[in-house]
């Protein structure tokens, strides 16, 4: 089993081409600029009930995304505007969806911690914590039973790895060898739990070893490192069914809802500052400019088609009309 | 026809599922190897492979949300709950990934599993392993629930519910497994969800009742008989959705109605019946609707006191009689 | 007496109970250095310290586990539910060991806990978040049930769920925390478990109801009293063991009754109150029970949606139309 | 922390005094006799429901309880007569508990799966899989919180492994540093599931270190080996609250149940055979002979006398009275 013993996660190095620069450049500004848009629409109490934001964490959704085929799954918690959008839904039907209106990728009757787009095979948005991991492996289970070589990456956080679900889904995935990739994204708190007093191991990638799966941390804020780590758990995955236990070290630069927006109760001012330096889309910026493989004007012509594309999504938030009362009534069952 | 058991009838329903559509398995706690705690997947592993038929550790609600998972890509997992008690373990999958998954996806995801096993009193296996477990269920929406009491319905409503697109609570019964009685072997019989049935036609007073509950409320008919009391007894079947269109013609019938759960009693099926009959039939009721149902105890261990706990013929005797102003009593007594 | 909102209330009961109490302690997710998801436990931490106020991992099943384990040998622990909808990954602890050891262990291991929480609809949180939760937990024997209603009964019933030898449910509101009320500063102050309450003096309907439904209720009242009819609103409180004394008086007072609910109402509060009541009072009813229910859906997120899934003043001054026989309409239609 | 690397349970080695030889023997021995005799109850209908014996099994109990003070709480799951009778109650009062008697441990409403015993703080007898191991958690908790030094000793099958409590119990006691000890009783099978087949990692000790927890496997057959592993964990717990993870050993001798009596579907008969020469009391016995600890008369008087109490409990049983009907209402709720 390949379980890195380094606690240091793993950086990355080599070269990638201008179209993947470009994809995962415009994929982490997008998804920046969209939930942006969505703070501001909350404020104006447009978008209602909870909303989780992923700023910060960019890098994880985008590297990981960027290493697997558009026909794998993914799955995640309710901090899933970035996952949703990595995985190429509308942004356009992802902002109505947090509007509530019936353009919404759900109608409107999900709302921001319950993202769906079937066509994208992102198989949700789940708000119970821990629990969605299960369904991950449901759905490798579903891809073996069906004989074939797609893979589903499962986000979760840190503080999903206490909860029971945690265990049954990795033993399980192990234990059938089912092609999942779990990604924990270790942003170092759950609300206002530091991993410390969640944990007896902190070292979150280590869990793995109680499951024989091959494990390893890697930075969380390095989307190249990322891409790497998951490419490796991918290649595995879709060879045999082996699935893996990434610990991407990342951090939430904003509260961890609109409800706790300074985050200031359980963390220090200054290591919100600190960890901000590491801002994963301002560091692959300098990366992409050094290395040559986008010039000034490519980022700023990627900067100003992203800001279009979401002040779109939000005029077309904004004009989508509510759902009509008799949607309260569908889809409890699916009708033949 | 054949006359098999209520065991064999389900059995049966799964092989001819498992032979129609290679999207059905069937996972849970030793239903493989071991060919089920109660023998209803007997032969299966043997004759489907470990393919079809999945052996899980115990981790109910890790094995409960593969289920959901593969389902939401579409199979059709059949998954066993040893016994239904131990669905409580995997019920926040049930409750908030399986019955809420087509709805909060706007239609886009949903969940065609049958989630079955045995649930309600049994023998002597105390509190634990024996209560009544479909109230945790019926009232979440977005799920379906069956209780079959005959080896009939078992095959005909197991069929509907694998073949069903939406998540299907199946509760069982280890007090009927060994039940016979006559059963359709052609592979294209089933019973719809939803249709309860007049399990004995009778003219006084409706009885409503399912699985054991029902077979008691049958000796109680029979008794009643000698005396010339007509009982006409239905039997729902398919707990939601709820035929109410069948139960409320009956007692629009007879104008009297006695409803019989061997659960605790307090907000149960029985609350449930008694509103509706009440509601609907208000003008066509002579008598306050009767509920009979089980003591409001855990299931004690101690053989005379398990035997207190769930109704009795005597009881439902009693209530019919009480609802006929057979006994002197006055009204809604319990 | 002094003005509270309901928040404060609960913080001061638990305050009171935890001087009071040396065995009393408060577990759960956020509740010290984060002071409670909703500050229901402002400065406990400051003021008790982390022995007392203990911060937990997300982990339902495992802390209500460690608090029911505590109560077996003697410690009396509030286990914070974050919401309520959470519980569910805690129900087996909660059926299966809390409600059941005394009686299973022949009354050698009572358990002390109370479970406590927001529950029910709140504002756009959706299906997983905002559901109507006591339906899981009345009909459990061995529990008990409580729903606050204001301020003063939020303070007074869980000092004594606090004081309670046994497992205590205890279902707050997000949608009431910022109410304000008078509640007495006397920290001897209870009110005892069972015990419903007038909220209205009416003489020609009884409405049953709480939390947010029975302020709806209230509103209803208000604007039918212009059109001269006299609502009487009864409280429950306390859902288990339910104070049926209370609420048949009224009945019998007024000889018609309407139940609220907020929940999906399949066999849910409103259908236990209705069969009750209608057994109980068949003879003084000049009208059938009426259930007003939320609609049986999962809960949608997009507001509109969301107003029209829990029941409305309009539909609550429907109903009591209805059961007077206002709207020319028959009866029982819901 | 103390983690054994060595897959190859450790045994006993070092001398004890005849009293204690004497205690551990008995023990063993009443356990055994007395499940004998249920067996034999069950067959003739006068014990219902599930019965689960312990047989082949009792070094467990009886080792680690021997490590131990009365005043130190137990916990286990529905295979309980062992664990209850080691801890010193009552065989007559058990005895028509699984009778179902009015003078039963639990006046008849708990039976054989639900045994409990305040008066030897015996927390019971637990029938859903994993969930005791958080009640025992609980327990532990309790000590430290009234800064008492009593020890919680937790039995639990390998088939509880793979439930998602076991997961949450060990971290939430390593988080809090609780003084428990888990104890795996380890029969390689989970009714008719293997090990193989329900853990993606066999050698359960190692879950430990995820938790960092003290951990080892030792030959559940060798009650003195039980005791001295039992006996490190329980010094660690009462001098700092470490809870600890002991693997030990062990075979089902019976089947799962009385309902399942051979046994045979899911293992040879070969390997019962193989695993009865392990017998944990006949061992005892040869080496207790050998060590001069006890003499033949002493073991002769020790099996004559245990076979005259298990007598007496089944006469007492059976002579007990069913509960009265009032019974069924009491106890639901604790009255002031
Ligand atoms: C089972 C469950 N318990 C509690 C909650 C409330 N809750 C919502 S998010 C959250 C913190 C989760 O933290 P983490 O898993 O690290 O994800 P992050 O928010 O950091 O992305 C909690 C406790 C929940 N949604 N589900
Ligand atoms: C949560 C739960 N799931 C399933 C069962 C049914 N069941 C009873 S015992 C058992 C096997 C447990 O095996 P193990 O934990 O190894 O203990 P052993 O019987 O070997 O002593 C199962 C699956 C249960 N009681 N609880
Ligand atoms: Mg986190
Ligand atoms: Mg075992």
């Amino acid at each position: 089993m390949a379980q890195k013993t380094a606690t240091k996660p793993k950086t990355a190095a080599g070269d990638i081409d201008p179209g993947l620069a470009r994809r995962i450049y415009n994929d982490m500004v997008l998804i920046r600029r969209f939930e942006e848009k969505a703070a501001e629409a909350y404020a104006l109490g447009k978008i209602g009930g909870f909303l989780h934001l992923y700023i910060g964490e960019e890098a994880v959704a985008v590297g990981a995304t960027s290493a697997m085929r558009p026909d794998d799954y993914a799955i995640a918690a309710y901090r899933e505007h970035g996952h949703c959008l990595a995985k190429g839904s509308d942004p356009r039907r992802a902002m109505a969806e947090l509007y509530g209106r019936i353009d919404g990728l759900s109608k409107g009757k999900g709302g921001s911690m319950h993202l769906f787009d079937k066509s994208t095979n992102f198989l949700g948005g789940h708000a119970i914590v821990g629990a969605h991991l299960p369904l991950a492996a449901g759905a490798a289970f579903a891809v073996k039973y069906r004989g074939g070589d797609q893979v589903v990456a499962c986000y979760f956080g840190d503080g999903a790895v206490p909860e029971g679900e945690f265990h049954e889904a990795m033993n399980l995935a192990a234990l059938w060898k089912l092609p999942v990739v779990f990604i924990c994204e270790n942003n170092r708190y759950a609300m206002g739990t530091s991993l410390e007093r969640a944990l007896a191991e902190t070292e979150i990638w280590k869990f793995g070893r109680s499951y024989n799966v091959p494990s390893e941390a890697v930075d969380g804020m390095d989307v190249l490192a990322v891409r790497d780590a998951v490419g490796r758990a991918v290649a595995r995955a879709r060879a045999d069914g082996t699935p893996s236990l990434i610990e991407a070290r990342t951090y939430r630069f904003r509260g961890h809802s609109m409800r706790d927006p300074a985050g200031a109760v359980y963390r220090t001012k200054e290591e919100v500052e600190r960890e901000k330096l590491r801002d994963p889309i301002v560091s692959f910026r300098e990366r992409a400019l050094k290395a040559g493989w986008l010039s000034e004007d490519d980022l700023r012509k990627i900067e100003k088609d992203v800001n279009d594309l979401v002040d779109e999504a939000v005029a077309f938030a904004d004009a989508s009309p509510e759902p009509p009362l008799s949607e309260l009534l569908t889809d409890i069952f699916k009708e033949k | 026809m054949a006359v098999m058991t209520y065991r064999e009838a389900l059995n049966l329903a799964l092989r001819e599922e498992l032979k129609r559509d290679d999207r059905v398995l069937v996972i849970g706690e030793e239903v493989g190897l071991y060919e089920g705690a109660y023998k209803v997947t007997q032969g299966l592993l043997k004759e489907f492979g470990p393919r079809r038929i999945v052996d899980t550790p115990i981790a109910e609600s890790g094995f409960t949300g593969v289920g959901i998972g593969a389902a939401m890509v579409g199979l059709r997992p059949v998954v066993e709950m040893m016994t239904f008690n131990f669905a409580l373990l995997a019920l926040d999958q049930i409750v908030n990934s399986a019955a809420k998954l087509n709805y909060m996806s706007g239609g886009q995801f949903n969940v065609p599993i049958v989630i079955r096993g045995p649930g309600g009193p049994a023998h002597q296996l105390a509190a634990q392993h024996s209560q009544s477990m479909e109230v945790y269920f019926y009232h979440v929406p977005g799920l379906k629930v069956v209780r079959p009491s005959t080896p009939m319905d078992a095959k005909g409503l197991l069929k509907s519910a694998i073949r069903d697109d939406n998540p299907v609570i199946f509760i069982e019964s280890e007090t009927l497994y060994n039940i016979k009685g006559e059963v359709p072997e052609d592979p294209d019989f089933t019973i719809p969800l939803g249709q309860a049935v007049v399990r004995r036609e009778g003219t006084d007073v409706t009885v409503v009742a399912y699985m054991g509950m029902m077979y008691r409320a049958m000796e109680a008919a029979e008794e009643l008989a000698k005396d010339g009391v007509s009982v006409e007894i239905v039997d729902p079947r398919t707990l939601m959705p709820l035929d109410a269109v069948t139960i409320l013609a009956s007692v629009r019938k007879t104008h009297r109605a006695v409803v019989v759960e061997a659960g605790a009693g307090f907000a149960g099926m029985g609350s449930e019946l008694s509103a509706v009959i009440t509601e609907q039939a208000f003008d066509d009721l002579d008598a306050p609707v009767e509920r009979v149902t089980g003591v409001p105890a855990p299931m004690p261990y101690a053989r005379n006191l398990e035997k207190a706990k769930t109704p009795s013929k005597e009881r439902i005797i009693e209530a019919i009689r009480r609802v006929l102003y057979l006994n002197g009593q006055g009204n809604g007594s319990r």
